[in-house]
Order: structure tokens, then C-alpha cells, then sequence
């Protein structure tokens, strides 16, 4: 249509006018809700950038000799691994403290008498997720009765908060946007029934169904894009003010940065949401329009 | 002049059939039948007045003829399609081939003179140049170049009507139906819609007239569709139907 | 025939003055005026036709005349009242004493025919009894005794225009205007319609009659008011009008 | 107006349809807080009912002969006071468990050593609430450091609870009576702006303000009466419920029994909206009519 004016004064009913900040309202919850999701999953992504270190223990051997031999061949077989940025042996120092908590501060003579194992830190490269079955293989192979653990305590944890958060995020986008969808089927309905007179004319005028349901989705746009818009500014003032304000981030276990892409991604919420707002009214004016003849 | 099908009526260049109604018959709702044993054959370059006392079913009977309502019974030809039996999308393109001028006018309240008369040619998908010439020059040959912009509630009953035969005429159907087209012009206008609507009838286009001015009869002469309670009475000269 | 006000007009048995414009003028919003310089009288029992072409503002001026819209400038005196000066209870008094035909009909779209002319009588504060017969008698005369629990969207457009006339002339208004009240019936009921007018006519009620038949002036020969882009235009003795 | 039928299709309106719905509700609010206002005012009755009891302490005296005598007169003076139903000396026994909280169980050869006050229990007649003024002057001209007291322990603090609850009640029986004027106020505006050529086709029939004002003042009338009273209905059930499942009342501090003329005045809550409605549709339709000419 090359005219700005639609053939249905559909800005003059309640729920049309209406239309726009429902839309908007929805899709600042939409806006959020992928916010949520996606610092999330940038919060997943640079936990899975720090490096990772899977600690290997071999259990004490009465000979000191055949220890180190093992010890030298595991350190060999694991640094051929792919992945594997460097393997250290942990030092007594390091043991003592490890032992502590169980021990006590143990005498130099009393610890020669604890068979305490030695202990190898395998360091994978950034971002490399640690195949430990593989690893605990080849380990294995050479010492049977080996020991491999995964270290870094709260990481577990943080992960399955931001994959929580990810999930959750994701899911309340999905809801909101079906929510947004049946609002717009709904309101599509009811104005397509108050306006049945000049419904009536334009197909009387020739006005193929496509035609007619065009000036919905049309009318929807426009709702979509003026609300939308002003939804979609809401929810990055709102995401901004969250992440730049490190008050209200009091503890900080996840890093909340949000990047570039972020930005790209979110900004794509309201292009799908107008999208679907479009694809939902001329959906239900169709359909509405396919009772009559 | 009658075909097989029941009565036919044809003017003086009969062409091809555009609408035939074989043995209809129409009811609102679950009343009594408005129209009756409605047998009609109307060719391209006709042109019909259809005449008869207030609530008679002249409106009824061109509204099956636009598609508008379907009859209760019978079969209606409309450019040899069997109307029962067309699809959807079919139904549009037998549409946009009949002008209609409503009795009440069904202009859009909230657009303008120009875009109400445009209407249809958007609707056809014409390109906005050529419906901005053909639309101006329609509106300024019936007086109305000044009010093109007016919304109708800002137009008084007869720029209405004007507007409203604009809109069925500028497509310039192979069909139209006039209900009561100059029951709010004054003669001089009238003159010029009867003149626009010969012109059309010259260039092929089936004309049906509904009216009750006699004038019109006397001074255009056409052959006359004559209902009376839903039914078609014989075709009556149009010289004997004015002087009735 | 000229009284001291202006251009004034009269008919065969003059009575009293209802109605007096001095000098009026009128327009809509902001747009130039509709009406200009308008000056004239109406007198009891007088019948004139009101005639000019569509847009020339014969609708305005009965909308000025039934108090529904306010002149721009000029006074307006109705039944010896000058209407800017008289209060709102009184406005609807004075109003209750004049019929009008609207040209749109304006019927209430979720009242039957009887209740849209019974309309008047309830607002008049007339016993339900008296409208009743009131109504149906009307509507009996005028043809729709079997319509008059019809809506008015149920009813043929002539229908509707005969509930609007009805409407009009059930109170037996001392002024009636009638706004091309004739438009959409056949001509035989169209010379029921001018009976009625007639009668209350004779009983002295004023009446003013915006029309665009010739025939009518020709059949019925009252004063003619002519009005041409807003402005009165000297009275036209009605064999000529009709003529024009 | 004879006919059933307005000339003002004003049922037709979304606005005036929820308008029945909408009385509803508030006269189910309005009900439901006179309901407790009045059970409120029930209980203040009752408690007022219950025989108050003063406790009247002589300060001891080093005479028992002087202390009987005091005692004496101020008995007589006070079962002269117009409604006291009868005194009583606090036994020994009695005086020994109030003091047991401070002192502890005291032996009678130490007890002798406290100077205990002599009390003396004043009774009124049911529903008399005393005059504590005008009792410590009577017994303070006989005994001038008298102390005098109203007994049982939480009657003041359920007064206070059953007084608030009834100034709370009542006021939120009226803030939703104002609401419901401002609503139909609301309304009866919008409606009329809605239906103005018809107004205005009335209006030209030459109606006066009164009748036309009196359509809206019909419509909302019986929005009222259908509005109000299902909302009366269903306040009174909940009361009901409330009030006789005692289970509901784990503390039945309060005697909450409704008396018959609360269910009178409860009856008049929804007559009295349907007035303010029925007034307020007209006032709002009169001054919106006074707009026009
Ligand atoms: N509401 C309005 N707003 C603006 N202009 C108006 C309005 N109503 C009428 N007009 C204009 O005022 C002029 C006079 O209109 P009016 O309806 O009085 O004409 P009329 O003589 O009754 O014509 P007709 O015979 O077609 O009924 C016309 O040019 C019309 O376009
Ligand atoms: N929507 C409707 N529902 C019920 N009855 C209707 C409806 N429309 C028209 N009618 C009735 O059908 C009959 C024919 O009406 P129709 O409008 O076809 O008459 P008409 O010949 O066009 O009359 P007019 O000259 O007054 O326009 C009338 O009696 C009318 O009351
Ligand atoms: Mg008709
Ligand atoms: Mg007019």
C-alpha cells in the first residue's frame, strides 16, 4: 500500500490503541528476560575460558626410584594429550597444606612414615573442556589404581547457577514472546469483528482476503515498532543500570559483563517480536476472515 | 427476446451474458422470502432500470447480484461462473468486476473523498499515480474538486452520493448495480451521472439501475425490471413505465 | 409581500411569524461560511420548498432553523424567541414544537420503527395509551403496519425514510422541516407523504421542504426558497422553478 | 418512562456493561466492612455488658481498728454509688497469689512485716461503664492515697482492637461507597460522550436535560440493582462463613455474633449504593449535558 492511511480506522478502538503499550510492556519483559539469558551464558563462556586443572594422584610406592619413573611416564603420556597446556608436580609445601586440615602440622620424620601420594596438576589450555575419562585412561594405563579429580571448588556450583539463570532466562523470553503472539491473535480477533462493516465493504469491493488481512498486520507492525521500541529502550536502560551500577552486585561470583554480541542479540528481540506480532495478526486475520464468504 | 431460461430482458446491443439468476429466491434471517422465482438474464452493454414500491427487494435483489448475500435458493451466473461453486480468491476477482453504488452510500468515515473513490483501484492494485489522476479528474467532473479531502460526515448527502458512484464507476466495471444513485443530486447533476453512466453502458458495461424517479424513465428511456413483493414482473416499455 | 426584515416569503394563508433570520450566517469550524446574509421569514401555515444544488446548504439552514447548530453571526427569532437569548429548558420547549425530517434519517439504530417514532411523544410526556395509537395509526398509514417492530438496519431505505417522516409529523409540529423527505419512495407514496404535509399544512403548521424533484414542485405548486452556494436568491414563484 | 426499552443503547457499551460487574464488586467490599465494622460494634457492646470490676487498694495502715473502719465506710460509700452492684475485700489468699510474682511465697511471720494494701473489689451492674472519677473522689475523700483501678487484664487492649476494627470497617465501608460514586461518575461521562449523537438526536427531539440524564440515571440504577445484588449475596455468605465456622477463629477473643439488626443495617449497605449510584449517574449526566446547548 502506498498510502499511509488504512482502509480500517483501526487506531480507533480501545484495544488497538491499547495494542502498542501492551506490546511494549511485553517486550521490555522479552528484552529482559534474553538479558538475563545471555549474561548468563557470557558468564558460562568466561568460566569455561579459565583455564582448567584436573589434579592427578598417584598413590605411594615403597620405592622411591619406581615412583619417579611413573610419575616421569604419566607426566610424558599427559603432556602429549590434546589440550594439555603443562603438567606440574604438586610440592611437598603445597601437600603439607593440603593435609592439614586432616593431620595437623605433621613432623618432617612422622610424614615420611604417611604414605602420602604424589600429586600431579594437569593444566588444560583456556577453554578446553578436560575429557576426563580419556585422561583417566591413559593415567590408568601406566598406574591402575591412579586418582583424577577435578579442581577449583565453587565452579560447579557458579556454573549451574548461570546455566539456571540461562535456562530461566531463555524460558521466560519464549513465554513472553507466546504470550505476545496470543495477545495480538486475540486483539487481531476482536477488532476484526467490531469493524465487520467496512470488513464487509472491502470484500464486497473485490478485496482478497490477503488484502484485508494486511491491513492488520500492518496496523499490527506499527503497534510492534512504536511499542517495541520504546519497550526495548526501557529494558536496556534498566539492563544497563543493573550491570554498571556494581552496588547492587554485592556478590559478585559471576562475571556480568555483557558483550558486543550481547547487545547484537538483544537488539534482535524486538525485530523477532514485531516479526512474530506481524506473523501472529495476519495469522489470525486470515483465519478470522476465512468464516466469511 | 426470452432464452431458455426462464424471463430474459436485453437492451439494444445484447452482448455476451454476464448474470443470470435461475429460479432464486432470498430470505433475512428465518423470515418469509423477500424475493421469489427470480429469473433474470442480464448481457454486457445493458443497461436495466429496476423498479418498483419502497421495500419490493430492488436493494435485495442487487445485493445477490453483488455478492453480497447468497439466495436461499436457486443458481446465480455471474460471468459464467456458477457462484456456488467459486473459490474464495475467485470470488474477489468476480467482485472487483461489478461497481456497486449502495443505497446508503457505506463510505469509509474516517478517509477522505479521494481515498474512499481510490479505494477499489487500491484494492486492484493499481499504482498510486495513475489512481491519483483517474480519482481527481472522477471527483472534479462531478463538482468536487474542491472537496476532495473532506471526510463524508464534512459533505452534504449529495457529494456523498457523487462520491459513491466515483467509487463504483472508476473502475469501470463489467457490471454495475446503481441503487437509488441520484436520489440526493439536483437535475443538473443527475444529467451528468446519467451521462457517465451511458457512457459506460456504450462501452460494454451492464448497467442496473434501481430508482424511483419517474423523470429518469421518461427522459432516458431503458428497458425496466419491474418487482413488486420480491417478484419480477414482465418487462414493462420503459415509455408505459413512466406514465404509470 | 416584503415585511420590514428582509427578504421575506409567505404563503397563501400567512398567520403568525414562527421563524425570522436576520442577517444570518454560518460555518462549520473554521472553514468559510456555508450560509451568508441569510434574511427570512416564516409565517404560521405557510409551505415552501427549499431547492439548490447538492452542497448549496439547504441541509445548514434547517439545521440553523431546528436550533442545531448556532449561526456564526446574525439572529435568529423562533416563535417570537431570539434563540441566543433564551435558556435551556425553554430551548427544548421551543424545539419540541418543530418536526424535522433529517436528510441521514437518524434513526436509533436499537429502537423498532415504533419505538423510533414514539420517540417524540416520550420525550413530549404523552400517556403510552395515546402513543400507541398515536404510532400505529401513522405507520399503518404510511404502509409499514407490518414493519413496526422492524429496526431500522431491518428495514428497506424508503422504510426507513417513512419512520423517519413519521417521526417527524406524530407531535403535529408547528414548524416542520423537512429535509428531502421524499428521496427514496415510490412515487405513490410519495403523493401519501405530500397529503400529510398538506393536511398539516392546512392546520397550520409551517412547513419548509428541502428538495431536488422537479416533479414535486411541478405536482405541488408552494413558494420556492432558492439558495445557491450559501446565499438566498430572490423567491422563485414555483411553475418557474419547476421549469428551471 | 413506560417502556422497558432506552432510548440510549447504553447495555451496548463495554464500558457500561462491566459497570453492573464493577458495582459488584464493590458493594461486595462495601458490605464485607460494614459487616465488621458492625460485628465490631457487636463485640464493644457485649464486653461493655460484661459487669466491669474496680479494684480498690487501701494503702495499709498501722491500726487494724483504723483499717476496718476505713474499710467500712468506703464500702458503704460505694455500694451507695448508683450502679454498683456489690464490693468485696479481697481474702488474704488472694492478695498472697498477686503478690507472688514480686516477693515470692511469703511466710505469715513475714507477710505481717509487708504493708500490704486492703482491696476492695467494686462490681458494677452489666452494662454500666463506671465513672472512675467520680469514684476516686468519692473514696479519696474517705481515704486521700487511695489507688484505684479497673480490672481484667486484656478488656482495654480488646476494646482498643474491637474500636480500631470497627473505625476501620466503617471507614472502608465508605472510601468503597466514594469509589463506587467515582466510578459511575467515570462512566456515566464516558458513556455519554460515546453515545453523543444520540444525546445529541434527543436532545434536537427537544428532550430536557432531565430525561436524557434519566436514561443513564436508569441504566445505572439497574446495573446497580444486578450488580449489587450479587454483591450483596456473596458478602453475606462470606460473612456467614466467616462468622460460623469457629474453626476459622483459632482466638475468639471477641464475641463476633451477629445480631438481627446488624443484618438490617447490612441489608441497607447495597440500598444505599444503589441511591449513591442512581444520584451520582444523574449529577455526572446533568453536568455533562450542561456542556452542550
Ligand atoms: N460537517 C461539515 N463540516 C464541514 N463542511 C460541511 C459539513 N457539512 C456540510 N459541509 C459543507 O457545507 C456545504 C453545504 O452543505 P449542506 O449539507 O448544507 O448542502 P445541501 O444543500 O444540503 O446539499 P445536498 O443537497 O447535497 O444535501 C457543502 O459544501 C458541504 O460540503
Ligand atoms: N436486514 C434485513 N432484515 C430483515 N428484513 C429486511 C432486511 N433488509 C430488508 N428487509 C426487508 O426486505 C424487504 C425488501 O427490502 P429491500 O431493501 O430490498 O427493498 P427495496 O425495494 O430496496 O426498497 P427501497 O426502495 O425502500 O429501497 C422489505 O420489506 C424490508 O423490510
Ligand atoms: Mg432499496
Ligand atoms: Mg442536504
Amino acid at each position: 500500500m502506498a498510502t499511509a492511511e488504512l482502509d480500517l480506522p483501526l487506531d480507533d478502538t480501545p484495544a488497538s490503541r491499547f495494542l502498542a503499550w501492551l506490546i511494549g510492556g511485553l517486550v521490555f519483559l522479552a528484552v529482559l528476560a534474553c538479558a538475563v539469558a545471555l549474561l548468563a551464558q557470557g558468564a558460562l563462556d568466561r568460566l569455561s575460558e579459565r583455564p582448567r586443572i584436573v589434579t592427578v594422584a598417584l598413590p605411594a610406592v615403597d620405592d622411591p626410584a619406581v615412583g619417579e619413573a611413573e610419575l616421569a611416564r604419566v607426566r610424558a603420556a599427559l603432556e602429549d594429550m590434546s589440550g594439555v597446556a603443562w603438567t606440574a608436580v604438586v610440592s611437598e609445601e603445597e601437600l603439607d597444606k593440603l593435609i592439614e586440615p586432616w593431620f595437623g602440622v605433621v613432623a618432617p620424620e612422622a610424614r615420611a612414615e604417611l604414605p602420602l601420594p604424589r600429586l600431579l596438576d594437569v593444566r588444560f589450555q583456556p577453554g578446553v573442556v578436560p575429557d576426563l575419562t580419556a585422561l583417566a585412561r591413559k593415567v590408568r594405563a601406566i598406574v591402575p589404581n591412579a586418582l583424577i579429580d577435578e579442581t577449583g571448588p565453587a565452579r560447579g556450583a557458579l556454573e549451574e547457577a548461570a546455566q539456571r539463570l540461562r535456562w530461566l532466562g531463555g524460558g521466560a523470553g519464549l513465554l513472553v514472546l507466546a504470550v505476545l503472539v496470543v495477545v495480538v491473535v486475540v486483539v487481531t480477533r476482536a477488532s476484526l469483528d467490531l469493524h465487520d462493516e467496512t470488513v464487509d465493504l472491502l470484500r464486497l469491493l473485490g478485496a482478497p482476503d490477503r488484502y484485508v488481512a494486511r491491513q492488520f498486520e500492518l496496523h499490527a507492525m506499527a503497534s510492534a515498532l512504536r511499542g517495541g521500541s520504546v519497550g526495548f529502550a526501557a529494558a536496556l536502560a534498566t539492563v544497563v543500570g543493573l550491570v554498571h551500577l556494581p552496588t547492587l552486585w554485592g556478590l559478585r561470583l559471576v562475571p556480568v559483563v555483557p558483550r558486543p554480541l550481547d547487545w547484537i542479540l538483544l537488539a534482535m528481540v524486538p525485530v523477532l517480536a514485531a516479526l512474530l506480532i506481524t506473523l501472529a495478526a495476519r495469522f489470525a486475520a486470515v483465519h478470522g476472515l476465512a468464516r466469511l464468504r | 427476446m426470452s432464452t431458455g431460461s426462464g424471463m430474459a430482458v436485453d437492451g439494444d446491443r445484447s452482448g455476451a451474458t454476464i448474470l443470470q439468476l435461475h429460479g432464486v429466491g432470498m430470505r433475512y434471517g428465518s423470515a418469509d422470502e423477500v424475493l421469489r422465482d427470480i429469473d433474470l438474464t442480464i448481457n454486457a452493454g445493458t443497461f436495466h432500470y429496476l423498479v418498483g414500491p419502497s421495500g419490493a427487494g430492488k436493494t435485495s435483489l442487487l445485493r445477490l447480484m453483488s455478492l453480497s448475500v447468497a439466495p436461499s435458493r436457486g443458481r446465480i451466473v455471474l460471468f459464467g461462473r456458477d457462484v456456488a461453486m467459486v473459490e474464495r480468491d475467485e470470488l474477489g476477482r468476480l467482485r472487483r468486476r461489478i461497481g456497486v453504488v449502495f443505497q446508503d452510500f457505506r463510505l469509509l468515515e474516517h478517509l477522505s473523498a479521494f481515498d474512499n473513490v481510490a479505494l477499489p483501484l487500491r484494492i486492484g492494485g493499481a499504482d498510486e499515480e495513475q489512481i491519483s489522476s483517474y480519482v481527481s479528474q472522477m471527483l472534479a467532473w462531478l463538482g468536487l474538486a474542491e472537496r476532495m479531502e473532506a471526510k463524508p460526515a464534512e459533505l452534504s448527502m449529495g457529494q456523498r452520493q457523487l462520491v459513491t458512484v466515483a467509487r463504483a464507476v472508476v473502475t469501470r466495471p463489467a457490471l454495475l448495480l446503481a441503487d437509488e444513485p441520484t436520489s440526493n443530486v439536483e437535475p443538473a447533476r443527475v444529467e451528468r451521472l446519467m451521462f457517465l453512466f451511458g457512457e459506460l453502458h456504450k462501452l460494454g458495461t451492464a448497467v442496473v439501475l434501481a430508482t424511483h424517479s419517474r423523470e429518469l424513465l421518461r427522459r432516458w428511456a431503458f428497458p425496466v425490471l419491474h418487482l413488486d413483493r420480491g417478484r419480477l414482473i414482465r418487462p414493462v416499455p420503459a415509455g408505459r413505465a413512466a406514465a404509470e
